[in-house]
């Protein structure tokens, strides 16, 4: 199962929820102001490595880009993917849950 | 019209995931003609506003961002932003863009832009106003 | 007193348009002036006359409409934020090349400098947004 | 494989409506097929036609329009949703009394069903919004 | 048309200050019509949708708590509630509207509606589903 | 100083940045989904029950009422108010700051 997250962890509860909920070996995929979850140094920064040990966590790469987050500044462990990535994993999972 | 009054932009969400920001900065640069005094503040994930090095080239939206550099001719030249915010967000000062205006009472030196505040300071700032705008 | 009012979200979707709608008529009610109500961000769709909400629920255009007209209350929508939404009157229409307007009676369109304004002559602004 | 997508807010206020876009156009590109595009919520701003957004901005709905003629996307505006923000065809605008219409090309206005059938007939239903 | 799939419906907004819930419900009942295997799941602040006592009368707004009592009626019965989400906010199994359903198999016996599940349950109801609709 | 707060405490950062920011003395009132921040037994019940030695809070009673929370379920000390009295404390108050 895919996961996406569209909500910066300091403004909003999504991606604690997410976290919550997604199952080991799922997907997490980090879209839109999602992806200030993968900077690494945050106050949120070791849940989030520490969600690594169960699923595996994307962020898309022209929001990052967007953003100005360099792929120097993620998290260790976190993949960069843009959007035909997006597509791969919403094809390879076989479902998707949007944290809106 | 009546005397000058103290402005504050309040600045709380990041850019590009919705459009508060580029609209928000749109009413500043208006705001600049009318010859108040003007400040900006940016409380947490609205620091990210500022971030160096954005970049829409893959997204295909309207990169703002060098418009902040442009604040500094409209003597918008107060940009406070929280320590803390940037803080627990994993920046220092040295990630937000160098903005600069030239100070004509100081033969036109080149100063920040950016004031980087405690909670307290910006506290101290909010309440020293007469209109808060919020974007 | 006189007050100003930014609205910053659409009707129906975010209840910021119900609060300063409620907050207005409460300050009138109460004898108090509101100098301005500006539509900015999404906002402005509270401007359009196309909507058909459901029978048995409030008619938020119709009711800013109604407020208006009452009051002579001075309803503007930004331009900007107007043009990249698709809120036009006759004018706008003219000058952007499109066939129709959806304007709302008692709002006009106008510049954001009417929000600065607003901010300048009033004794308290307020905003209501998400 | 065949996916449908739901887009629940509005041009440029979120980025939802982007994300939407560039994931169609990135599936098609990858060969796959799109059976429906539901826009729900303020998502049915998308479909207007009387946005002018600024020169140096990209025009989200002209690009949806373009997009639907490429690839013979089928493009559903929620028609409840619609009524409530003002979204009219000239079916719609007949039904409810209005004097104008305001649908961009290559959208459509139907019910929720469509929303339920694209679920059933999709192999992946993907949701963007706030 | 392809055999029964199980369609869920996440809730996570509260009532009335955002349209997610009123317009969400408005989905579940067109979608009762088509036969699929329907569920509902509330998570977070949409535990709230399902308060006791929702009275719109000061607010002018619509108060559209009821449809959910007539949800039993289109067959849409299994309305999962995360008990953690409930706990966190202060509100108990007894906060809620006591939604039931008559089932006709069992001699239209009147049974809840609601159930209440942990966090690990709803992890695996969600992992059951074919479609996900979130509002 | 008014400072009025409209989302939930459980899902948004909102009420938790105005705590933080609002001096001694000042007046809070919660609206829309923020008066779920005004109920007891709550996760955040503490820290707002707190805060009310910092400030006076207010939840606006028509919001309170359409999401079915009675008077009795609210932290001590949170006081309810209308729309009129919003006016008021928006006269009372020099101005206004709106935690969006």
């Amino acid at each position: 199962m895919l996961h996406t997250v569209n909500k910066s962890p300091h403004d909003s509860s999504s991606l604690r929820t997410c976290l919550s909920l997604a199952k080991q070996g799922s997907d997490l995929l980090l879209i839109e102001d999602g992806v200030y979850g993968a900077l690494s140094g945050s106050i949120h920064s070791d849940t989030i490595a520490e969600a690594l040990n169960n699923v595996t966590i994307y962020a898309l790469g022209p929001d990052l880009k967007a953003r100005g987050i360099s792929e120097d500044r993620l998290i260790s462990g976190i993949k960069v993917t843009g959007y035909d990535g997006f597509v791969e994993l919403a094809t390879v999972n076989d479902k998707v849950q949007s944290w809106l | 019209m009546s005397e000058t009054k103290k402005f504050m932009y309040v600045n709380r969400h990041a850019p590009y995931g919705t459009v508060y920001a580029l609209e928000g900065l749109e009413v500043v640069l208006i705001g600049a003609a009318f010859e108040q005094e003007v400040s900006m503040a940016f409380i947490g994930d609205g620091v990210f506003q500022l971030k160096q090095g954005q970049d829409t080239v893959d997204s295909d939206m309207k990169n703002f961002s060098p418009t902040y550099r442009a604040l500094g001719d409209y003597e918008v030249n107060r940009l406070y932003v929280e320590r803390e915010s940037l803080e627990e967000r994993g920046l220092n000062e040295d990630d937000l863009m160098p903005l600069t205006w030239e100070d004509e009472d100081d033969d036109w030196a080149e100063k920040k832009s950016i004031h980087i505040v405690s909670r307290a300071q910006l506290s101290d700032l909010l309440e020293a106003q007469d209109v808060i705008l919020n974007f | 007193m006189k007050f100003s009012v930014m609205v910053n979200e659409g009707p129906y979707t975010h209840q910021a348009a119900d609060t300063a709608y409620h907050f207005i008529d409460a300050a009138l009610k109460a004898g108090h002036e509101v100098f301005r109500v500006f539509f900015y961000h999404d906002g402005v769709n509270n401007g359009t006359r196309m909507t058909t909400p459901p029978q048995d629920d409030r008619n938020i255009v119709n009711r800013w409409s109604a407020l208006a007209a009452e009051h002579d209350l001075d309803l503007v929508l930004c331009v900007a934020a107007a043009q990249r939404r698709g809120i036009l009157d006759a004018d706008e229409a003219k000058r952007n090349g499109k066939d129709a307007d959806n304007i709302a009676p008692g709002f006009r369109i106008s510049g954001l400098g009417q929000l600065i304004e607003a901010g300048i002559q009033s004794d308290r602004v307020l905003v209501f947004g998400d």
